[in-house]
């Protein structure tokens, strides 16, 4: 029985597309893992809004250092080479275009790019935006993790976020439990299928339109 | 010799007035200026404006402060918190007003402030609903959002070490927003583990030059809201 | 016969209204006079442009360092306590209003406090205005020191600038060899006058109309 | 290993083409990049737009580049120099243009282009003939002038102490306009007294972290302007 690509296997697939050398910036969940499946051969740069450049892996529990920590308060080690600086810097990396890739979550993301990863917009919801709206915006490529549906097997994929956006028109490419989906001038279009997963249910599990693989 | 230094907490804080606008630095946990907190909690100014990139942590520092209903109205990016439950109940309740803004937007306009410039055009928020009555603008072609400078009465800070000029060092990650609260604060207090004489910090290093500065006291021995939350300790 | 005060007058009498702990900002000329006649018992520290915090006198000739330079690119020195910074943050200093005290040389001051200090505005001649604007706009009081009238006689204290101005309605206060002089809501106003100098001179030398000492 | 090494100053700048925007740091002859800018002038690009705070000394690097003819425009505060007459000269002639910027704007510019900002508001020059033409506007009843990012192709850089990650360590007053520059171009060519192993700066003191920079070229002896001009050289 065919299950598609686990939340590793999604991660790893994404590291796939990132150049060596690349300044990466990875949202909080399956995007974390993304830094665990390098390529052979490559090497990425992780930047965290926080303030440093050269995040490292989490420490051991006996070496925490209580002032280090990354943008979702996890604590975490700096590489040789790491850098810190204040939350102006920070974001300047971000907004003015220096971070080559950014990896994120989402509740929803439609097939112009729109993303919507940050509100239901539910009435008496607590709204909490943290630094979502600036990296979609500055970041070179935004990249999505994202099972291809909800748990209640309600498409993400979608023709237009019915979430409020984190930003407009911004994604490149999503990678899901079922496939790598672009987001082009025509819509969504699989690149890849996972292993055992046909075209088919991809395209019954998607909220709009879904163009094939080449 | 100018000297900044103040004996304590308490004396650093005691003209805090009720109504202030006050900046209060670190993110999450690291960087937060505890002490500095709790004195303002013994002070017991009201009806504040505080300006933070979240709203606390458990029942100590900055979510006692809320806790403690001194808080009229959160500035902050990150309201949320897995460890704290004091100001989403507050604020469903109606009881705290919020301030939502895009966490580079609040880090630019802080160090707008302290750097004399009123406002700024960013494309963070673009395109959302936190844009809407918000004036916006072209730019070679891409729209852009204008925001405003944002300054307070008083700044919060902790750092690392300290001279009696007020020039500043942090630790890593607890810099954070602590660097650009100095300078947009008409009075910056600051808790540092460690004082040392001017001139005992190498001047290309120091990350807040002492301008910026107007009270320093040491802290030797901070306590670190993770570890008061593990150990279950609330304030007062 | 009287003469008035000096150069060197000029810039103690100055002194003599700097606050102790004042963070001073010196013009070129003049103003960097100042720095040798603090009163006994304050401290100043000067800012200067191009970076630093903390700035101290001109180091012997064989103490240079080719790296460390003030504003007018003379060789300084740091003194304990100093900071090195970029230009923005330094300039973030000047017009987000921290200094608390600009001293400057000027070719015309004007009696609703004007400034023209950077260029005549004659054609051919270069435009070259560093960082007088900034100075003015942003540093909290903006003192002027300056010879009553130019090397010709005429008068430099006058009713409005006729050269391009460098910033409007921003000078506090003027150390000239005769007085000193305030800019006050009903023009300019002879505080104190040199030793036996006397008002009618005072008044005879300036361009417009001067009230005197009370 | 990221590597950003070059091993000459000329294969680092090789690629700047005729009609490039290139910033220079340094403030006057202090963090002047001189080996680049005279492998600039033995590479021969012409029609360059050149952002400096100044115009150069005696007939060496900046001056020297104005002097060979390869600059259209200087953008920069203060073009007057006691030591050159080289910018003077064509300028009087009509032979290069001018924007003249007051240095703290030129500054915020800069770092708004690398910052992501494309305009902001500033005090500096309202009521002068500067603001002519510039559009002004009222916040909390004072006027301010709207100013524009300011990016450039290339930015040309000195450094004290680099890793060849790019991360950059300057001294003392060579610091002022490099670090700006380094967040503002598209790409970033760094000449560096000192090359170390990454790892090798602590992280604290890190003044342009590695990723505003793109190349870095080892000069361990580096000329000075004023060694140059009180030896009365001229380049080439």
């Amino acid at each position: 029985m065919s299950t598609g690509w686990t939340r590793e296997q999604m991660a790893a697939r994404a590291a796939q597309d990132i150049p060596n050398g690349s300044y990466v910036n990875l949202g909080i969940g399956i995007p974390e893992l993304v830094a665990r499946f390098v390529p052979e051969g490559r090497e990425f740069i992780y930047h965290t809004e926080n303030g440093m450049l050269g995040m490292g892996p989490p420490p051991a529990e006996e070496e925490r250092d209580l002032d280090l920590m990354n943008a979702g308060k996890k604590y975490v080690t700096a590489v040789p080479g790491a850098a810190y600086f204040h939350h102006a810097d920070s974001f300047s990396m971000i907004r003015g275009g220096h971070i080559d890739v950014c990896v994120l979550g989402t509740m929803q993301v439609a097939a112009n790019g729109d993303i919507a990863n940050w509100s239901t917009g539910a009435p008496g919801a607590i709204p909490a935006v943290g630094g979502a709206m600036d990296l979609v915006q500055g970041v070179k490529k935004i990249y999505v993790i994202t099972q291809h549906t909800t748990k209640t097997g309600e498409a993400k994929l979608v023709e237009r976020c019915s979430y409020p956006l984190t930003g407009p028109g911004v994604v490149s490419r999503i990678y899901t439990d079922l496939a790598v989906v672009d987001v082009t001038a025509d819509g969504f279009k699989v690149v890849e299928l996972a292993p055992g997963i046909s075209f088919a249910e991809v395209e019954q599990k998607t909220g709009t339109k879904i163009l094939p693989p080449e | 010799m100018i000297n900044k230094q103040y004996s304590s907490v308490s004396a650093a804080i005691t003209d805090i007035p009720d109504g202030a606008t006050v900046m209060i630095g670190g993110f999450g946990a690291s960087g937060s200026p505890i002490e500095l907190i709790h004195a303002l909690i013994d002070h017991g100014a009201k009806d504040l404006t505080v300006i933070n990139n979240n709203t606390g942590n458990g029942e100590v520092g900055l979510a006692a402060l809320i806790g403690n209903r001194q808080v009229r109205k959160m500035i902050c990016s990150f309201p949320r918190s897995s460890q704290s439950k004091v100001f989403p109940e507050l604020y469903q309740a109606g009881k705290i007003e919020l301030e939502l803004v895009p966490q580079g937007t609040l880090a630019e306009r802080i160090r707008a402030a302290g750097a004399g410039i009123p406002a700024f055009y960013t494309p963070t928020t673009v395109g959302t609903v936190l844009a809407e009555g918000k004036e916006s603008r072209e730019f070679d072609g891409r729209e852009y959002v204008m925001e405003a400078w944002l300054p307070a009465d008083f700044a919060l800070v902790k750092c690392e070490i300290a001279d009696p000029l007020g020039n500043l060092v942090y630790n890593k990650t607890a810099r954070n927003f602590n660097p650009l609260m100095c300078m947009a604060a008409t009075t910056t207090i600051v808790q540092t583990k460690r004082l040392v004489a001017a001139g005992d910090i190498d001047p290309e290093v120091v990350i807040t030059p002492g301008i910026f500065v107007n009270r320093v006291v040491e802290v030797p021995k901070p306590v670190h809201e993770d570890t008061l939350i593990a150990a279950g300790r609330s304030y007062p």
